[in-house]
């Protein structure tokens, strides 16, 4: 499923009146949905299941936001998930992650900030990539 | 100039927006959450979420600046931008702030500092303190060689908060202390200051613009008496019922002041205007919400000059500056009958059109307005050849503006429009409270 | 699945009364639904004849005109009852008319025109005052 | 003057609406059925239905008139325009035609005669017949003075119709007895004459004004090259890269030739400018969808003229008429790739906004476009102080103008802003086509 055919199906939906889209092409599937009444046809149709968008990690923790918690950028920056390069990161998925450990750095005007966990678990998803801009409240990490 | 990063929201946003792009310069818009439906968004060449929901985040807005590779910030009104730490952040960053030096912003922005400077430079202020009062003693003193009534006004202020007015000696002693209370309340610093109460003064300011070099032009005067608690509802340009020689003098008394502080980009004088005589009240170092108004008389490009003055020396002198015929604004805002905030979804926006109308608005069919802001929803600028036509052409354009799904303040306006003295040019700064109670 | 057949479907349903269409093309599958009945704010109210929205005079013509017939204004002018001023009217309700029957005058420029019956029956309404200024196509009488 | 009939639709109809609003006087929008939810009916005094679906019945419409108590009617632009019985229809019941007279109307409705009659006064037409041409003889006789390409057109034609343009003279015949075909079939007269087709021709217009007694004034020119098949796409004022001494030489002899017939209300006189001459084509006699450029570069309102001339003298003088900048209008039409109508309901209309940019349109979200009438749905019109600024303004513009629920032409005018030609202003009027094809 190409993305733009989605963003399409998106517009397509956000003109009209409808209240769902779905389509299937043998395996993949999609299925677009939106609460009239509720929702305006000006405001953008929620995208459900999970599918490659744009920000190809973002997505997926809308899909686990059920059953894991999510760790947001608490600021802009530049993300870092290793303490200084070539250094290896700080987890990696699988690892066990406990209550104020150190789970990235996010750089803002040369300053180095810790972000650290909230939440005990299994790190399950690095939702951005090393090095990539954050912007505030950007989904970071899945932790189950 | 390459690339810059918006640090506001709402119609000032957009307005940024537009004039970068008719520049061929890059934009980021920077947004909170709860604005992520902003027209202005939709024509940005980035955006990034830099908070829930206010604009006062400094360190996330320069760390958006630098991450998405802008070399440049533009702060708008409100907000940040008459801030001098986050101006010197922008520029310890490396960044251009489109704007004055923060050092320009700090003397500016303390009314006392203000006030004195342009003394010196010929300009004089409302009657009142050289300095800080910071007794009631000081304050029975200054008060006894002025006279009543006073007003007692934050160092610091803006906004129209930290501000008393008193009309005889028994109510001093509360008032001082009620300004200072407020002062250190919302700007952080309970300095205050004592001005004679002009109780019959218009609402005149004169626009300039510096090259921070000593190259000073100005772009006329705006009258902008009818306001509400301090908070101008409608603006025209020029000011009207004033001898051209005299807005002259004034303005070029204006230019010269700024220029001997070696002021950068738009600026705004503030004055009182009570029988014949002009006094300072305070000069703004952004663009303003009424610049519109300018620019209508004077076909220039306001926010454009900005971002051109930014980085380089100013293009025009004061001969490429012609006025030409009357300008007006009503701003329009989300509010009930009442004054109170009318924030919700929009089911109808229908703008007026036509020759000489310009609206400037980030709102449509289907945007939600947010209760988390200012209720200025859209800024109605009309322009005709003279005064007389430009009041009928409003009249005829707020007739067509159709705003559903929230109140707004259209009717008042009109209100104010169908008033005899408003019509005549008549008013001063008290017209519209005593209108309203 | 080609984005085409999609917005094709979209117009098809926009133009009915649906509210779910499922097109299955072996492996390919569609599925547009929307709720009914749920008005959005930019859809505009449904289309009304304009004569029966603006002018009082007009309404009881619906209410009526399932079990009678309507005679409409043919031109733009001023509506008289009678052939001359201070005559009694041409007809009055009750009246039994015949195809043909001049039922009133428009005067339009000068020119006093003639409006006759293309029906029989029973003069039931004159939906318009004597001397008023009707519009085109505004309904005159009810003739039953 | 104090009521005036509309006797149009869509945006002129808004148009007019909007300058009779602003001069205090009254209108009546006589509408069509299928048109109850066009935007000036909600802004008019009183609407009258006149038709089932279209603006081509005089008697309604001047009954109308006259059982509302109007005492002029404004025609806008197309339907009965420049329909002289119209006119006359209006005229003999006593009411203000806002235009020209019936006989003026007439005699330029003749293209034949609108020759002479300008060819008489210094202004030369493009070389051809001087009278009617009815046989194929005269025909060739004619084509052997002047020579190949020439063009057979309509006496009475306009919009493009009854035109035939001959290469050789092996098509001669053909074209010549299908362009009198045509012509008695659209024009119910089958009248044609003979031109020279220049084939690397500009179009390039002169917007006058009289008041019926010999004063004529001008408000320059405005440049109209970018047509498909005869219909203008995109035009603007002044028409660029031509000197400013031989722009005011033609509007100066234009301005002679319109006071010598005692033109009276707006006119403009049609030229093709080619290897440094201007060839006269005809004269329209009435308002013109690109009047705004022409009102953004002089800052006065066309359409307010037109009802204030229609009354009484002329206000102003040639010296009152000053010119600045430069200004671009889009025609935004609803239609699709293939230029095929687009009509139906608009479920998202925003316009573009900000100094310079005005909309006239009379859609809005939730309207819908009906198929029986022309396809222009929105002018979108640009000011700024030079060429260049204004294209990139116009780019900003056209980026933000979103209309959806149908088709439109937005990204085939993108394309042309786009174009290097244009935007060295180096087109003909056959730039549009070939680049189409």
């Amino acid at each position: 499923m190409d993305i733009r055919k989605v963003k399409k199906l998106i517009e397509l939906m956000e003109e009209s009146d409808l209240s769902e889209i779905e389509v299937k092409e043998g395996e993949d599937c999609v299925r677009i949905s939106r609460q009239l009444g509720v929702q305006t046809p000006a405001t953008p149709p929620t995208v459900v299941l999970p599918l490659e968008t744009e920000k190809p990690a973002a997505t997926p923790s809308a899909a686990t936001s059920s059953r894991g918690q999510i760790v947001h950028a608490p600021m802009v920056g530049t993300f870092y998930q290793a303490p200084s390069p070539g250094s290896p990161p700080f987890f990696t998925v699988g690892d066990r992650i406990k209550v104020g450990d150190v789970l990235c750095i996010i750089e803002s005007m040369k300053m180095l900030n810790q972000v650290k966990s909230e939440y005990a678990g299994t790190l399950e998803a690095v939702l951005v990539l090393n090095e990539q801009a954050v912007e505030f409240d950007q989904p970071l990490f899945t932790i189950v | 100039m390459r690339k810059v990063l918006i640090a506001n929201r709402g119609e000032i946003a957009l307005r940024i927006q537009r004039s970068c792009r008719e520049l061929g310069i890059q934009t980021v818009a920077a947004y909170a959450a709860v604005d992520r439906e902003q027209l202005h968004l939709k024509f940005a060449d980035e955006i990034v979420c830099i908070s829930k929901n206010d604009y006062l985040c400094s360190e996330n807005l320069v760390s958006a600046a630098l991450t998405t590779g802008c070399d440049a910030v533009h702060p708008g009104y409100g907000f940040l931008s008459e801030n001098a730490e986050f101006c010197r952040l922008v520029e310890d960053n490396g960044l251009t702030y489109i704007g004055p030096t923060s050092e320009q912003i700090a003397e500016m922005g303390n009314k006392i500092l203000a006030r004195l400077a342009f003394s010196a430079l010929g300009i004089s202020p409302v009657p009142g303190s050289e300095e800080e009062i910071d007794n009631l003693h000081d304050a029975a003193t200054l008060v006894s060689q002025i006279g009543y009534p006073v007003v007692v006004k934050a160092a610091f202020g803006g906004g129209g908060r930290g501000i008393r007015i008193v009309n005889d000696e028994a109510k001093l002693e509360g008032a001082f202390s009620a300004a200072k209370a407020e002062a250190a309340a919302v700007f952080g610093d309970g300095a205050v200051y004592i001005e004679k109460f002009l109780d019959d003064a218009r609402h005149i300011e004169v626009q300039i613009f510096g090259d921070g070099k000593g190259a000073v032009i100005h772009f006329g005067t705006r009258e902008c008496s009818i306001q509400r608690r301090q908070q101008k509802v409608i603006e025209e340009a020029p000011a009207p019922n004033i001898s051209q020689s005299i807005l002259d003098a004034l303005c070029e008394r204006a230019v010269a002041a700024v220029a001997a502080i070696g002021y950068r980009n738009a600026g705004t004088l503030e004055f009182l205007y009570q029988d014949g005589e002009f006094y300072f009240v305070e000069m703004n170092t952004r663009i303003q919400v009424e610049h519109p108004v300018t620019e209508a008389i004077t076909g220039h490009d306001l926010l454009r000059l900005q971002i051109e003055t930014a980085d380089s020396n100013l293009s025009l002198t004061q001969n490429d500056i012609m006025f030409n015929g009357s300008a007006i604004e009503c701003r329009i805002n989300a509010e009930d009958d009442f004054y109170l905030p009318s924030p919700g979804l929009l089911t109808e926006v229908i703008f007026p059109g036509g020759v000489g109308v310009r609206v400037d608005s980030h709102i449509y069919a289907g945007y939600r307005v947010p209760h988390q802001f200012d209720s200025l929803v859209a800024k109605l600028i009309v322009w005709d050849r003279d005064r007389p036509r430009t009041l009928l052409k409003m009249k005829r354009a707020l007739e067509e503006m159709t705003i559903t799904g929230i109140e707004t303040n259209k009717v008042k306006l009109q209100n104010i429009l169908a008033h005899e003295k408003f019509r005549e040019g008549k008013v001063n700064i008290r017209f519209l409270d005593q209108l309203t109670g």
